[in-house]
């Protein structure tokens, strides 16, 4: 049941215009406005202001809507072949429109004060507001096709974006790494689409989360449920594609505070909302998830206990924080994955901003280098992050308290404890390690600390006025979205009452308090306390750190079996080709390897009469084919 | 068997034997010479199956032209002997295979021709099929010439001394 | 007869003459260049002019009809922006550039006889002018080492692709009677179950898998791509390739009943775009990249070519069409990057955008319309195909495709990021781009996007074109 | 009467085979080249017997064709052979892996 709008319709144009102008700046900067720096971030700036404007009106003024509306239109490629584009305003992509552009507001303002100076400032801006355009757009999208295309451009602009800075970020294994992974979930996501237009003839997306989806094979819809997720778990970074995301880390903070926690990586999550009905379709598909989730969740939050790099720790709690979205979804609680998310891109946002104020002011991302170099005197930093940090401890009355309540709420409604238990577990140590790195930059031990003349040239840095303000923003949101469950609850699902799904168990709050806060207590008597040695239990048992350290040897596994069948197999034999063919004269050694190896590498040498063997070969093999 | 199939017979005999002795042949020059015997055996074929032209072109060209360029330009570069097998290991083994195969599709393609009645001897009177060629193939005579016309500039321009044409660059 | 018909092979003609009276006159590398833009102009102006018209010439071996007059355009378009790119060219020394014209032209004769040719003959006979014309040319690289590899490389490879050719014409012609392509396709579909007539036809398309460079008749293609003039190289791969999807469309149609032969093409489709998707990956000189980049290309235009519908025959044609844009784009950058006329690697590309920006934005639009990432012509090429195909229910193929184009990505990417990420060496100028380069680079993006916008006028054409076969 | 036409074809099958082995067996340009020669051969031979099968000429007119361009590929084929030789001094055909670097020749 949808409201089909038109153009003059205000919401429709509204809109239109909080998508297009951030295109229109993107343009407008690379048109022209690149040799102007300030104009370039104006224009950014101001583009993503309207897009903030008009998410908000947009929010505001549907609600109380009644119905989604859809705006929909198609692209006439010829009188047969037309694609179908539009715009669907329903609650959860009206919400996570505003998240967007929030967050890429605020996460502009703050590069004003972090990227100044920097020579590719306006380029930053012209990719920056790319990515606004791709996501914003990727948020509204009314058919799956739409979305996969504008998935695949957020994937693009966040490569321009994490490429822009780092030079070895591509060039090194890293690039390569989240480039391949995430494109082999994207590879699952298109073939997804592709068994979901089969068996239901449609990719729009109200079509398939109601009547279409009806009509489906049930094993289909398992089968094209289980590809859609692969996409899912590429972008989200959850197992076993999970080991590109702390590498990502590489990029500048403010990047990735906006691509690699709030948005570009909870796109995945979003895109599970959005098509939560159709998912729901698949009981067995959604055990899938939960378990997929459960397993992310522990094993990031395992890898967060042993981190010396403050932003690989918040990029492991990412994974772990997401793993608890889609714990939440899997468990049939809509609306607690969805406030969780909201939830999380507040306060993750500001974590990795206040982060980048470290950073940037002390040059280094070590932990225990921070606290050498007396982090804890950026005060406003500290503070913010402290309270982000408490906030993703679960520590009431903070937004983080009530999102991961309303998830454990959901999943004790489920038959098996055991999730229950997983997530209470998950409740400790993600309160663990948040504290152990609070606690080792707020309390250094005192022998370390730098004497006051080395502390370098990053005391004058700190947070100014636009990072300031950004960091402030993000802490009152952090306060105050707790308390908004209710009404976010009624619009999300219209009905108040899905804050707390699942039977009333009066003593799950108790415990996910008790367990945040005993999580708490170990980081302190371990890191915090003055006589604390600042060792954490992991790091007692070697075997057990080694294992969390080296990522539970998931990318071993991977290097392993990538690169014996990619780099070694295919990749290898088509390097050979081509030095075969234009180094041999160069390598006396293939010589060598031409007269004695064997039938098949005297194929790859390059020599032309193989060439022409294979030539006459296949011609005869087709012959033969085609007559057989 | 007529008198005409008993002569095809022992064309092809002679043409199937000259061609293998003539890829066989370590010395190049002893290739072309029986490769030249079996350009022959080719033409009395066209002779027979009715192509007195083609023959005549066939010795005049193939037989001719062709192979007395490819024996000036084997004498010219006065290759000399090769120690090394003659058929590298690791290219016969695979080429045998491939003859298997190949004489597998070619069974089955002559198993399948339908309505095999033996050829009629027939003859297309050179003035007939000189005439025929210009009514039919006008187009494609002058492309021929085309095609002559460039594989000339490209024999000249290839097989041009580097030397010399440095030497006119420099000028 | 109607010469009407036969003017734009005439127009060619008397260049070719021209170019061989100049190449005996003294050495003037402004006067060739003038001339050749000159010719080509008009040459362009002349297959427009001749675009309606319809024919058969030649005792009925030559037909003059929408389809071969849509490539004519095509071809004399494509021949007329490789000329402009010949502005300055270096790659070649200049007392040779007569030459180079004039084999450019018979070469690009070659390919509208053979666009328009119905009859075995003058197919055979046009495809090997075109062949000898490009022999010839990619010797005339001055300064490259190893040159004679690649001509020897191509010439093998190409004279063994016609041996295969020829000996499957006379299988076919044994089998039907007939060199006739009008006749052959009445005669071809009862005969068809004949093995003679089936492999017949299989090696005869060989010639045309070696022009469009079809595993495993790609091989030339990288060596070549690489040992060219970049000049050269943008003709080969797009008026050439261009010819050859058109005569392959034209020789297909032929044997439409046949599902062995679907079956037969959909294999090569499939193994074609892999390797070169997946041997482009490891490529660092940029013309070997879009070399193996073309060869997948290739295995994308053989299924709109193999689903044998018209829908799949007008993809094929829109496509190639969209391929000669992008690719000339690309191409067009290369050369003007190289100015010395050297090859150049991915990594010479760095900071593109800050040395050019118009030819930057070139470059991204025409890599992306080579992913096939909307709105570009090349979306719409890989649309229409892929939806021809689906029609005729061939899943699995479009899904290989798909995964391939996500392989191919990545490689565009690396381009791009060369690009647009990396920062130029220091001390790298700006490239110099003249007001004509501006507006050529420019026309090429309104080109790009505004058909990948509405494409619907290119469309019809391409319709009506491959109409006209059926 | 001669004999059927697959005879004919049977014997240009063979001739063709027997090029195509020459082709990718013999390490020498010269003799690579020939069995393009045996191979272009074969067809016509194969075409002149379906020309009497058929009794047009098309198939004639075709042959004649093969012949002219045999000897334009001879022509370049050999000029080819000529350049490789005076490079390399050598006529295999993976010269390549033995060629001298050339030298700028500006």
């Amino acid at each position: 049941m949808t409201t089909t709008a038109t153009l003059s319709d205000p919401n429709v144009a509204t809109t239109l215009a909080a998508c297009a102008a951030p295109l229109l700046a993107f343009a407008a900067i690379f048109l022209g406005a690149r040799r102007f720096a300030r104009l370039s971030a104006g224009l950014s700036i101001g583009a993503v202001t309207v897009s903030l404007a008009g998410a908000v009106f947009l929010l505001a003024a549907n609600w109380h809507a009644e119905a989604p509306q859809v705006f929909s239109a198609s692209w006439l490629v010829s009188d047969a072949v037309r694609i179908p584009v539009g715009v669907l305003l329903d609650p959860i992509s009206l919400l996570m429109m505003t998240v967007v552009a929030v967050i890429c507001f605020l996460v502009q303002i703050y590069s004003l004060g972090y990227m100044a100076g920097d020579p590719g400032f306006s380029r930053y801006y012209g990719f920056m507001s790319l990515f606004a355009w791709a996501m914003l757009s990727l948020t509204l999208s009314s058919s799956l096709f739409q979305l996969y295309v504008f998935w695949e451009l957020v994937g693009l602009s966040s490569y321009l974006l994490i490429g822009f800075w780092y030079e070895k970020f591509s060039a090194s294994q890293a690039g390569k790494k989240a480039f391949v992974m995430t494109r082999a979930g994207d590879v699952a996501f298109m073939l997804g689409l592709f068994v979901l237009l089969v068996g239901a003839g449609t990719l729009d997306v109200t079509a398939v989360n109601g009547p279409a989806a009806a009509r489906m094979n049930p094993s289909l819809i398992t089968l094209s449920a289980l590809l859609i997720f692969g996409g899912i778990v590429g972008k989200s970074a959850q197992f076993p594609l999970l080991t590109w995301l702390p590498d990502a880390m590489e990029g500048p903070t403010p990047v990735s505070a906006l691509l690699h926690s709030a948005t570009m990586v909870a796109a995945g999550v979003f895109l599970f909302a959005r098509l939560f009905p159709f998912f729901r379709q698949s009981p067995a598909a959604m055990g899938v998830f939960l378990v997929i989730g459960t397993v992310s969740m522990l094993l990031s939050s395992t890898m967060a206990m042993v981190s010396r790099d403050i932003k690989q720790v918040w990029a492991y709690s990412t994974i772990s924080q997401l793993g608890f979205m889609i714990m939440g979804l899997a468990a049939g609680s809509f609306f607690a994955g969805v406030f969780h998310l909201t939830t999380h891109a507040g306060f993750k946002a500001l974590l990795f901003l206040c982060s980048g104020v470290v950073i940037h002011a002390l040059d280094t991302n070590d932990m225990f280098e921070i606290a050498r170099k007396k982090g804890r005197r950026l005060k406003l930093a500290m503070i913010c992050m402290t309270l982000a940090a408490a906030a993703l401890a679960g520590i009431p009355p903070l937004s983080g308290f009530f999102s991961k309540e309303s998830i454990l709420a959901a999943l004790a409604a489920l038959d098996n404890p055991i999730w229950l238990a997983a997530a209470l577990l998950g409740v400790l140590l993600t309160a663990y390690y948040a504290f152990r790195l609070i606690f080792i930059i707020l309390f250094p031990r005192p022998e370390l600390v730098q004497p006051e003349s080395g502390r370098g040239h990053g005391s004058g840095h700190g947070a100014g006025t636009a990072m300031g303000s950004a960091l402030v923003v993000l802490a009152a949101a952090t306060l105050a979205l707790g308390f908004a469950a209710a009404p976010l609850a009624r619009f999300l699902s219209g009905d108040p009452a899905a804050a707390h799904p699942g039977p009333h168990l009066p003593w799950l709050p108790y415990a996910g308090i008790g367990l945040a806060a005993g999580g708490l207590l170990l980081a302190w008597f371990e890191f915090g306390r003055p006589a604390a040695d600042q060792k954490g239990f992991v790091e007692r048992v070697p075997a057990l750190a080694a294992l969390f350290a080296n990522r539970w040897y998931i990318d071993v596994f991977y290097a392993r079996l990538i690169s014996r069948l990619v780099d070694r197999g295919l990749a290898w034999l088509c390097a050979k080709t081509d030095q075969r063919v234009i180094d041999a004269g160069l390598d006396a050694a293939s010589k060598h390897i031409i007269r004695s190896s064997g039938v098949l590498s005297a194929l790859q040498s390059g020599m032309i009469q193989h060439r022409l063997l294979v030539l006459f070969a296949v011609v005869v093999m087709l012959g033969l084919y085609f007559i057989a | 068997m007529t008198i005409y199939s008993a002569i095809f017979y022992l064309l092809a005999a002679l043409i199937i034997a000259t061609t293998a002795l003539a890829i066989t042949r370590r010395n190049l020059v002893h290739a072309v010479v029986y490769l030249v015997i079996s350009f022959f055996g080719s033409a009395l074929l066209f002779f027979l199956l009715g192509a007195p032209f083609l023959a005549a072109l066939e010795v005049i060209i193939y037989a001719g032209a062709i192979m007395v360029l490819f024996l000036f330009i084997v004498m010219m570069l006065r290759i000399e002997e090769s120690k090394r097998r003659i058929f590298p290991l690791s290219q016969w083994i695979p080429a045998a295979v491939l003859c298997v195969i190949y004489l597998g599709m070619l069974a089955v393609i002559l198993s399948g021709i339908e309505g095999d009645m033996r050829l009629e001897t027939a003859v297309a009177v050179p003035a007939a099929f000189s005439m025929w060629i210009f009514r039919h193939g006008w187009l494609a005579v002058e492309i021929a010439s085309l095609i002559l016309l460039v594989a000339l500039i490209g024999a000249l321009h290839i097989g041009r001394r580097p030397a010399a044409a440095d030497k006119k660059e420099a000028q | 007869m109607n010469w009407m018909a036969f003017t734009p092979e005439l127009t060619y003609v008397a260049m070719a003459a021209v170019f061989l009276g100049l190449s005996m006159a003294r050495e003037d590398h402004r006067r060739d260049f003038h001339t050749a833009l000159v010719f080509s102009a008009v040459g362009v102006g002349v297959s427009l002019a001749s675009a309606g018209v319809t024919a058969d010439l030649f005792a009925e071996s030559y037909r003059v009809d929408l389809f071969s007059q849509v490539f004519k355009v095509l071809l004399a378009c494509g021949f007329f922006l490789v000329v402009v790119l010949c502005n300055e060219l270096s790659g070649v020394k200049r007392r040779l550039h007569p030459e180079f014209y004039l084999l450019l032209t018979t070469s690009t004769l070659a390919l509208m006889l053979l666009v328009s040719s119905v009859h075995l003959l003058t197919i055979y006979v046009s495809l090997e002018l075109s062949s000898y014309s490009l022999y010839v040319l990619v010797y005339l690289r001055k300064n490259r080492p190893r040159r004679e590899s690649t001509v020897v490389h191509y010439f093998l490879i190409g004279a063994s692709a016609s041996a295969v050719m020829v000996f499957g014409i006379a299988l076919l012609y044994g089998s039907t009677r007939t060199m006739y392509a009008v006749e052959m396709a009445r005669v071809l579909p009862s005969v068809i179950s004949q093995p003679a007539a089936a492999i017949g036809f299989v090696m005869t398309l060989a010639g045309f898998f070696f022009k469009l460079a079809v595993f495993p008749f790609h091989f030339w293609a990288p060596e070549v791509y690489e040992g060219a003039v970049n000049q050269l190289t943008t003709y080969i791969a797009t008026a050439s390739k261009a010819a050859a999807i058109a005569l392959l469309v034209r020789l297909t149609a032929l044997g439409d009943s046949s599902a062995a032969l679907a079956q037969v093409l959909v294999v090569l489709s499939i193994v074609t775009m892999t390797v070169g998707n997946v041997s482009a990956i490891v490529q660092k000189d940029l013309k070997r990249l879009l070399a193996y980049s073309s060869v997948a290309h290739a295995g994308y235009v053989l299924i709109g070519i193999l689903s044998m519908n018209p829908a799949g025959y007008a993809g094929a044609v829109f496509y190639s069409a969209a391929l000669v844009t992008l690719k000339f784009t690309c191409f067009m950058v290369l050369v003007k990057v190289a100015a010395d006329g050297a090859n150049i690697t991915v990594d010479e590309l760095a900071g593109l955008h800050k040395r050019s920006p118009i030819l930057a934005l070139a470059l991204m639009l025409s890599l992306f319309g080579l992913c096939g990432i909307p709105p570009t012509i090349g979306f719409i090429g890989k649309l229409l195909v892929f939806t021809a195909a689906v029609e005729k229910g061939y899943f699995t193929l479009v899904l290989i495709a798909m995964i391939n184009v996500v392989i191919s990505l990545y490689y565009y990417l690396l381009v791009l990021k060369a690009a647009y990420l990396t920062e130029p060496k220091a001390g790298l100028p700006p490239l110099p781009v003249s007001a004509g380069d501006r507006l050529l680079a420019g026309t090429l993006i309104v080109l790009i996007v505004g058909i990948g916008f509405y494409p619907d006028p290119v469309i019809q054409i391409a319709r009506s074109a491959a109409a006209v076969l059926l | 009467m001669i004999v059927p036409y697959s005879h004919v074809l049977a014997l240009a099958g063979i001739v063709f085979l027997m090029g195509m082995v020459c082709t990718v067996t013999r390490r020498n340009l010269i003799m690579i080249l020939l069995g393009l020669e045996i191979m272009l051969n074969a067809g016509a031979l194969a075409l002149v017997g379906a020309s009497l099968r058929w009794m047009s000429m098309d198939g004639q007119a075709m042959a004649l064709f093969i012949i002219v361009v045999a000897a334009a590929e001879v022509s370049v084929g050999l000029a080819l052979i000529v350049c490789v030789y005076r490079r390399t001094g050598s006529v295999d055909p993976n010269f390549t892996e033995t060629a001298a670097p050339e030298k700028p020749s500006v």
